[in-house]
């Protein structure tokens, strides 16, 4: 078994979930059957992900390449320091929000919770297969499912609402997947395989017209997902989506699959080196910040708590670029590690609001006094987590931004570090009222006590929030995964060639 | 008066025949022409479909033009006279072709003539205008 | 057609064509391959004779040779055709090549049953197909047709 | 009606006659029943058909060989046989015994083709000098005649010999009716006075009109 | 013999024309129809023979001989036809009594 | 005057007298009289065949066709009379 | 000499007639036209020693298909009613002509790229069709090249013509054969 | 093998036979085809000579993996559909349902036929097999049907006149209808404007055969009204096996002189047009049918821009693109006509929460509408890819742009449909005795539809697979 496994773990994770899903089809009617199987495939992929873990630290590379999608270009996969961190913390959220998730939908009695749970099955198998995908093809094939299966899960309530929100989702990562496409396609035709490479695959001495042009599909083709203004405007509308979807579609899928893109993007594909040459790396890095501060202030505006999320990743998902477009050493590390910090964070807060949506039926944060007295558990994760996106020390928010802080230094881009904590005061100001409120204001009603298959997980990624802040390699050793990929990522791009 | 009809093939009033002979080229381009002209502007099925064949007409006139030979008989050996070699012969492979392009002409006017058929038992009409204007109804 | 005989001349003049139309059209068969004419050719001629009777003899004395004969016919040339070039081809000659049929013959006569086999073939097809089409075609023609604004009595 | 047979039904073994079971009635009348034939009379009639036919095919092949000769004779017969009931369908052509055809009086025959042709030459020549004139001066009437004949050919011949002698055309027979169109006052004289109706029936050898 | 043949085909082409004169100049279908059903049988007749007559006597001259007899029996007959379907359709003749427009 | 000269001028002939009777079949007026003229023209095509034939020396192929012609024509002449027998507006036609 | 002229006389008279045909108001009319048209056009393939296309031509232009066209007009109507015509937001002779003109001009300035008309050196005389004459008798048996051509040379076209052939009968059964409530034709002739 | 050769025969016979042996008949001509196309793969072109006589003489098959590879796809889907039609039939009387039965073998076989020859006057012939078959069983799905049938008749019947003529112009320069022959004497020939006309005469027939953008407007009446499995039949293999001679004959045959590249360059133009024009009045449409049939327009576009831009890159997207293409819209339209008339209208609307009634079916429509959207993992994400790749590094960007927008366009009039089956509610969810009272559709009709959006899906993923093992070799030199 292990053997059978260990030849070609990253396809198997991928595969776990995808068998999950058509599983959990299958005997849809049957609940309990249903969540086992979810469970299963969750603890499963978690391991199987987990496993390739000493190979990578150790510096090695875990590959999978069975299927030949084009002549010259298969189906290719591979556990690099990056891709192996996107992956663990996509599929440790996913068991987390899997728990979540089953309480939450009981409690809420949606009818169709076995599309809701094999969609979200679907989900994860694209957002670990693009975690791990070698060459651009693989990505661009898992970006789509990605869309495709998240789509579902927007639409779930099949209210109007929902089915509106759904086509604006459509529309705009649709577009952005053509936009994508070609961007792919061309890198294609540029470089045949288009096999990821840290410090880029893209052949030396394209014309800066080709470049920029390329950049520019690309960048709009990863923005809208990972949602850099003005390409956000589908995530507010992908509210009305179950907030155990939000919080995928934040934390783990969606949203950070665009951020993920850009890193790839400008680690593996173009290479920072060749950006900064065509000074794309300071465009990029504007957008950003224009983006984190923009999306702050939006955040501020709003009082919905899922809006007013949903406004905050925007804001933090930037700092993401922002990192890749800094491409120094500690910059791209910050950004990679932000990827598990804000993972972790911002699903805590979404399981927070999800929890105070089933309990208390309240949305909107004018109304939350007392709520911590009520729901301590889930205030004080809530708390947590909100300090941790502040950037607080101590905190997992705190380790990305100060890498993010010395890559921009580094990188020769001090201002940026300006930005960081301009938008950190941001995050206190829209974040902190709300516990404020919750742990000291009066209370504003009567509010069921918390269910455990909520709680739970919300209290668990609220720990693991905090651990990551104080010792950033516990467990995975999320740091050093992206450490190591940061820099041979800059290392690649001086020499140039290849490592 | 006349030369003989199939002169000597090789005799001088050859070069005199052919450059009347392209005459029948356009001839059958303007064939064509009228049948595609009738086909577009006839708002009458019944004659489009008349067109229709004129066409196909224009067609395999240009076909035949290709076969004739200055000089020639048609291509049906002369008997007892094989052995002599200066006859020669239109060429037999456009008229072939040309066989079954004329079935196929029949067979398509046939099909068409049926589909008009019905046409006009459900709505009485086989103008064209007429029937957009049914259609629209 | 209006019911009824018609004039007894025309009546007369194509009953008595019809028998030459048919050995006419054997005739253009058989010599198909040394002068003009063939299987098609006798075909048409076949089916313009049956459609001659058809319409002069209108409905009521139409002959026995009903459109579902013609539907056999026209079934029966192609599969005769076909069922040439297939015996010559369960007889190792490629398929219509009708050389390789084991006839103990000169090998060009061979190939002259041949193609009086295939031209047989079209003939009757044609035959049959042409007649079929000009019943369907004709297929309402018993029921009085409806005046139309102004248009051809009926 | 219960139509008669077809001629496509193969054999003559399969020919039914609806009416069969009525009474004789060869050479009378035409009627819409075709008359009850032995098998006997039936390849009577069908016999000199068929070799009418042979030598027909005789005149079109240019093939003498047995090969084409055989096809040519079993052409002849199958035609022959598939359409005999053409011939004798009612009102039959000929005589359903098939009398007409095999011992027609080709002496009269050979008589009154020439007194035809004659004829119509002279009266090509008038009409071709009426069409040249510049003044044109035809003055056309119709007019009908009466003729009985017991079968079509006569009347076909009649009607043809009218149609091929120039100045009147047969516009339409109706039982013993001919309705001829004449070009000029003078050129239907000669069927008023029966002249010509006389001569088919003396060429089929039947008591005239 | 050739001059035999050359006569009759004039002859018989001079008839021909005259049927076509005829059936441009005469005033009525009925009328016309005269000038088919003789005059151009007749030319029709006499150029075959002519033809036939310059092909000596062989198989194909008695076959030209058969074309003729056709011809001289489907001509009439076509033209009885014909008269007989105008008439049917109820087309009038034109007589000179009825005047020059009478059709 | 040769045979042969003869045989090409009567063909043009022909063609030429083909042409004048197409004036009845183009400008009728009744539909009877284009028949006529149809039934003129196939005429002289079946002389000209044989015409043709004549003077290629080759008539035996010539006079099969000039036989199912008039065959042919005959049958369709009487097809169409027998059609504008039933349906015919005599005076209708002219165009 | 004469030949070339004869063809392209009767080549005229067949636009006079496809004109005309086209022209004319009683559809009738222009079936008999259309008669004559197809009269014109075998009579020029004799010319153009095409005796087999004219054979065919002439038998399925004077009965099948005048046949046809006749029993459609029966079945429908013979008069064009379109004559005071439903208004139509143009007409289509201008963009047709437009259409067709400048084709006109193309495919007249192509023919000048043709071999010429009965031109022996010619590719169509010196490729495919020299092995038919030479071998066609000893090959086939047949002296007819045209037969040799198309019931053996060529047989499989042929066989495709007869599948062409039947297909549009069995396609006239479908079509008119009517809806399922009708009899089918067939069970109208033996009573 | 040879039997392939012989499946017209087929057709006869079942005039008299029962259903079985149309089913029987394209299954056996799959399987000849397949065993024929593996031995084009094996050992280069097969080619068979009919009559036994040498091609320039003779006709000849040839077999090579282009002609083959169609050959397979032309059978195979003959197969499903005449799976399909069988409850069709049913609602025949005998009588219609084997002249139905045979015209569609007609049909196949003429589409066969098509695939194989190597002969371009034998490809007129079976061209008109195939159209005359197909004009018929278009037409007997009602008079709308007809009317639009009888516009298909007279378009088709230009264009089959317009090749024929092309073929004279180009026969009168080289003495030879043989496509091989053809080829080779062709750029010896010369020929000037006669050249030049007789190419873009061919192009033009086979282009307007194709129903591409301008012409199609009888298109979407008759995909609309004719019988289920004629639509799916037609709607999937038609258009493409026009496609295919076209490229045959592009490529194949005609030399690459100004002439070729000027149609294809102009071909490039419609095609562009005609993936636009298609994709916007698909949107257009509410009959979902209509939809499909304007879909078509839009997505054989993609084909002859394929053709068109005509590097390796692109003519294997646009053959993967036939492929795919036909595949997924007899899938489609199988799956749309399928569905109880009584529950499930064909208007979107009437798709309300379809897929609680029939889940199995709606499936295969949203695998199959992905497809034609260019959603990735399926056949059409790589037909798309191969096209882009193909456009830029033909520089075509406006033509990516084209093939990008309109896929787009797709997407969003696929999930206008997809977006009624999954999330609207069930208006027969309020009287649930009915609702249950309708299982989903029999497995005659579902097994078809859900072996072609499984196919879909397959050809997709091993699309790697096809392209090295089968379309590689069928592209023409270069
Ligand atoms: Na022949
Ligand atoms: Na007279």
């Amino acid at each position: 078994m292990p053997d059978l496994l260990g030849a070609d773990r990253p396809l198997a994770a991928v595969l776990v979930s995808l068998v999950a899903a058509g599983l959990m089809r299958v005997c849809g009617r049957y609940p309990a059957l249903r969540e086992s199987c979810t469970f299963g495939a969750g603890i499963i992929k978690l391991a199987l992900v987990a496993s390739m873990l000493p190979v990578v630290l150790a510096g090695g590379v875990v590959e999978s390449s069975r299927l030949s999608l084009l002549p010259g270009v298969s189906l290719h996969l591979r556990a690099d320091p990056l891709g192996l961190l996107f992956a663990l913390v996509a599929s440790t959220l996913w068991l987390l929000t899997s728990v979540y998730s089953v309480g939450y939908m009981r409690a809420a009695g949606d009818e169709n919770q076995t599309g809701y749970f094999s969609s979200f099955a679907l989900c994860v198998s694209a957002t670990i297969g693009l975690a791990f995908a070698a060459n651009l093809l693989t990505f661009f094939l898992f970006y789509e499912v990605l869309t495709l299966a998240t789509y579902p899960l927007v639409a779930h309530n099949r209210t109007p609402e929902a089915r509106a929100g759904g086509r604006t989702y459509l529309v705009y990562t649709l577009t952005a997947g053509q936009a994508l496409l070609l961007a792919v396609v061309w890198t294609q035709s540029l470089a045949p395989g288009a096999e990821f490479r840290p410090g880029g695959l893209l052949p030396p001495g394209l014309p800066t017209a080709t470049v920029l042009g390329l950049f520019a599909l690309f960048v709009v083709g990863f923005g809208v997902k990972a949602a850099i203004m003005p390409l956000h405007g589908w995530l507010p509308a992908a509210m009305v989506a179950p907030t155990p979807v939000s919080a995928l579609l934040h934390a783990v899928a969606v949203v950070k699959a665009g951020a993920f893109g850009c890193l790839r993007l400008v680690g593996y594909v173009f290479g920072v080196d060749v950006l900064r040459e065509v000074g794309a790396d300071i465009v990029l890095a504007v957008l950003a910040s224009v983006t984190i501060l923009f999306g702050s202030l939006r955040a501020l505006g709003e009082t919905h708590l899922k809006r007013r999320l949903a406004y905050s990743t925007i804001s933090q998902l930037s700092y993401i670029v922002l990192g890749a477009a800094l491409g120094s050493v500690a910059a791209l590390a910050g950004a990679m590690f932000h990827i598990a910090a804000h993972g972790f964070m911002k699903i805590t807060m979404f399981f927070c609001a999800g929890a105070i949506h089933t309990e208390a039926h309240r949305d909107d944060v004018t109304q939350f006094g007392g709520l911590g007295r009520q729901m301590p558990i889930t205030m004080t994760a809530f708390a947590i987590a909100a300090a941790g996106l502040a950037g607080t020390p101590l905190l997992a928010g705190f380790i990305s931004k100060w890498h993010l802080g010395l890559g921009a230094l580094e990188a020769g881009h001090g201002v940026f570090i300006v930005v960081l904590v301009l938008s950190g005061l941001l995050n206190l100001a829209y974040f902190f009222p709300i516990v404020y409120d919750a742990f000291f204001a009066p209370a504003h009603g009567d509010v069921a006590p918390e269910r455990l298959t909520l709680s739970a997980p919300l209290a668990i990624t609220a720990v693991v929030a905090l651990l990551l802040g104080i010792m950033p390699d516990f467990g995975a050793g999320f740091l050093r995964l992206a450490l190591s990929a940061a820099t041979s990522v800059v290392a690649g791009s001086v020499a140039g060639e290849v490592p | 008066m006349f030369g003989n009809l199939y002169p000597d093939p090789n005799d001088g009033t050859r070069m005199n025949l052919i450059a009347w002979g392209q005459l029948q080229y356009a001839l059958s381009a303007v064939l064509l022409l009228v049948g595609l002209y009738g086909m577009l502007v006839q708002t009458n099925f019944v004659r489009k479909l008349m067109a229709m064949n004129v066409m196909q007409v224009g067609v395999i006139v240009l076909f035949v033009s290709l076969a004739v030979r200055t000089g020639g008989t048609p291509p049906i050996e002369i008997e007892h006279q094989a052995a002599q070699t200066d006859v020669v012969y239109a060429n037999p492979l456009p008229h072939a072709l040309m066989l079954t392009a004329i079935v196929v002409s029949v067979s398509t006017t046939g099909v068409a003539l049926a589909l008009l058929i019905r046409i006009h038992r459900r709505f009485d009409t086989v103008d064209e205008a007429e029937l957009l204007d049914r259609l629209r109804e | 057609m209006r019911s009824g005989v018609g004039s007894p001349v025309i009546d007369a003049a194509s009953r008595l064509l019809v028998p030459f139309m048919w050995l006419f059209a054997t005739y253009v068969l058989v010599h198909g391959h040394d002068s003009p004419g063939g299987g098609f050719q006798g075909g048409v001629i076949l089916a313009a004779s049956i459609i001659l009777l058809r319409l002069v003899h209108g409905r009521e004395r139409q002959s026995a040779f009903t459109s579902h004969h013609a539907l056999m016919l026209a079934c029966a040339g192609p599969l005769l055709y076909g069922g040439i070039g297939v015996a010559s081809l369960l007889f190792g000659g490629n398929f219509l090549d009708y050389g390789a049929l084991p006839l103990r013959l000169d090998p060009a006569d061979v190939r002259v049953i041949g193609t009086l086999g295939i031209e047989a073939g079209v003939l009757v097809g044609v035959t049959g197909v042409l007649v079929l089409i000009f019943d369907t075609l004709a297929a309402r023609g018993e029921t009085p047709r409806r005046t139309e604004n102004g248009d051809a009595p009926g | 009606m219960n139509g008669p047979d077809p001629p496509y039904a193969g054999g003559s073994g399969r020919f039914s006659c609806p009416g069969r079971d009525m009474p004789a009635r060869v050479g009378t009348h035409p009627t819409n029943r075709s008359p009850p034939r032995s098998f006997g009379l039936r390849l009577l009639a069908t016999l000199p058909l068929g070799l009418i036919l042979f030598g027909l095919w005789l005149v079109l092949s240019p093939k003498w060989d047995p090969f084409h000769l055989t096809l040519g004779a079993l052409t002849a017969c199958v035609v022959a046989l598939l359409s005999e009931r053409l011939i004798v369908q009612p009102p039959p052509i000929a005589e359903p015994d098939g009398r007409t055809l095999l011992w027609m009086p080709w002496h009269r025959f050979a008589l009154y083709v020439p007194w035809l042709a004659v004829r119509v030459v002279v009266a090509s020549l008038q009409v071709t000098y009426l069409l040249l004139h510049p003044r044109l001066p035809v003055s056309p009437r119709v007019l009908r005649i009466r003729a009985r004949y017991p079968h079509t050919l006569a009347r076909l011949t009649l009607a043809n010999s009218i149609t091929l002698t120039p100045g009147t055309v047969t516009l339409d027979v109706d039982g013993d009716e001919f309705l001829v169109h004449a070009l000029t006052e003078s050129a239907g004289h000669d069927l008023e006075r029966s002249t010509m109706p006389d001569r088919v029936a003396w060429l089929y050898g039947v008591t005239g009109p | 013999m050739n001059v035999v043949a050359g006569v009759m085909l004039v002859l018989g082409f001079g008839f021909i024309l005259s049927g076509v004169i005829g059936i441009l100049r005469l005033p009525d279908f009925y009328c016309r129809l005269h000038a088919m059903g003789t005059c151009d049988t007749l030319g029709v007749a006499l150029m075959i023979g002519g033809l036939a007559v310059s092909e000596g006597f062989t198989l194909i001259s008695l076959k030209m001989l058969l074309v003729l007899v056709f011809v001289s029996l489907a001509n009439p007959t076509a033209t009885h036809a014909l008269g007989r379907a105008a008439v049917r359709a109820g087309l009038t003749p034109w007589t000179r009594t009825r005047g020059e427009d009478g059709q | 005057m040769t045979m042969s000269e003869l045989l090409a001028s009567v063909a043009v002939a022909l063609a030429l007298v083909m042409l004048l009777s197409l004036y009845r079949v183009v400008n009728g007026p009744s539909i009877f009289d284009r028949l006529t003229g149809l039934g003129l023209i196939g005429s002289k095509v079946i002389v000209l065949l044989l015409v043709l034939g004549a003077w290629s020396e080759r008539v035996d192929l010539y006079v099969d066709i000039a036989l199912s012609y008039g065959l042919i024509s005959f049958v369709g002449t009487l097809v169409l009379a027998k059609y504008l027998e039933a349906t015919a507006d005599p005076h209708r036609g002219s165009g | 000499m004469i030949d070339v002229l004869m063809a392209l006389l009767f080549l005229l008279l067949m636009v006079v007639c496809a004109v005309a045909a086209l022209h004319v108001k009683d559809l009738l009319a222009a079936v008999i036209i259309f008669g004559a048209f197809s009269f014109f056009s075998a009579a020029f393939f004799v010319v153009q020693d095409a005796l087999d296309v004219a054979f065919t031509e002439a038998a399925v232009g004077a009965v099948i298909t005048t046949g046809f066209f006749v029993c459609a007009i029966r079945q429908t109507t013979r008069g064009v009613r379109g004559l005071g015509r439903t208004q139509r937001g143009f007409s289509p002779k201008p963009l047709a002509m437009l259409l067709l003109l400048p084709a006109l001009v193309v495919l007249l300035q192509a023919t000048a790229d043709l071999p010429q008309v009965g031109d022996g050196a010619s590719a169509p005389f010196t490729h495919v069709a020299p092995y038919y004459i030479e071998h066609g008798h000893e090959d086939t048996g047949a002296t007819n090249y045209v037969t040799a051509v198309l019931a053996d040379y060529r047989g499989y076209d042929t066989f495709g013509e007869l599948t062409v052939i039947f297909t549009a009968g069995v396609a006239c059964l479908l079509i008119v054969g009517g809806t399922d409530d009708e009899s089918p034709p067939q069970d109208r002739g033996n009573a | 093998m040879i039997a392939a050769l012989v499946v017209p025969l087929v057709g006869r016979v079942s005039a008299r036979l029962a259903h079985g042996i149309t089913v029987v008949a394209p299954a056996v001509a799959l399987v000849c085809a397949v065993m024929a196309l593996r031995v084009a793969l094996d050992s280069g072109p097969w080619h068979y000579y009919l009559g036994g006589w040498a091609p320039p003489w003779g006709i000849e098959y040839v077999v090579d993996p282009l002609g083959g590879g169609m050959a397979v796809l032309v059978a195979l889907l003959a197969t499903l559909v005449a799976i399909y039609a069988g409850p069709h039939l049913r609602a025949l009387s005998p009588r219609r349902a084997a002249v139905f039965n045979s015209l569609f073998l007609l049909l196949t076989s003429g589409l066969l036929g098509i695939t194989l020859t190597g002969d371009l006057f034998n490809l007129y012939v079976f061209v008109e097999i195939s159209s005359l078959a197909a004009y018929a069983l278009l037409a007997s799905g009602g008079e709308r049907a007809i009317v639009a049938t009888f516009r298909y008749l007279l378009i088709g019947t230009i264009a089959a006149s317009f090749y024929l003529l092309g073929i004279g112009y180009l026969y009168a320069l080289t003495g030879t209808v043989n496509m091989a022959d053809l080829a080779m004497r062709l750029p010896q020939a010369g020929g000037g404007s006669a050249m030049t006309v007789g190419v873009v005469l061919i192009v033009v027939g086979l282009a307007i055969k194709m129903a591409v953008f301008p012409l199609h407007g009888w298109m979407p009446d008759a995909y609309t009204y004719a019988p289920p499995p004629v639509t799916m039949f037609i709607a999937a293999v038609m258009s493409k096996v026009s496609a295919y001679a076209l490229l045959r004959v592009l490529f194949f045959v005609l030399p690459r002189t100004g002439a070729v590249e000027t149609a294809l360059s102009v071909l490039s133009w419609v095609a562009a047009g005609g993936v636009l024009a298609g994709s916007v009045l698909a949107l257009a449409q509410t009959d979902v049918r209509r939809m499909l049939a304007y879909s078509s327009v839009g997505q054989m576009g993609y084909v002859v821009l394929g053709l068109s831009i005509g590097n390796a890159a692109a003519l294997t997207g646009a053959l993967l693109h036939i492929m795919g293409h036909a595949v997924a819209k007899a899938s489609l339209f199988g799956a749309v006509a399928s569905l109880p008339r009584d529950t499930v209208q064909a208007d979107i609307a009437g798709f309300a929460g379809a897929s609680r009634r029939a889940p199995l079916t709606m499936a295969a429509f949203t695998l199959a509408a992905l497809s034609l959207v260019g959603m990735p993992p399926t056949a059409g994400f790589f037909s798309k890819w191969y096209l882009l790749q193909g456009a830029i590094e033909a520089d075509a960007w406006l033509f990516a742009a084209v093939l990008l927008v309109s896929s787009l366009l797709s997407a969003v009039y696929f999930f206008r449909v997809i977006e009624q089956i999954y999330f609207a509610p069930d208006p027969a969810a309020a009287e649930p005795d009915r609702s249950r009272c309708h299982p989903e559709v029999s497995l005659r009709l579902l097994g078809p539809v859900i072996t072609l959006s499984a196919a879909v899906l397959l050809i997709g993923l091993f699309n790697g697979w096809f392209v090295t093992t089968v379309i590689r070799h069928a592209l023409p030199e270069l």
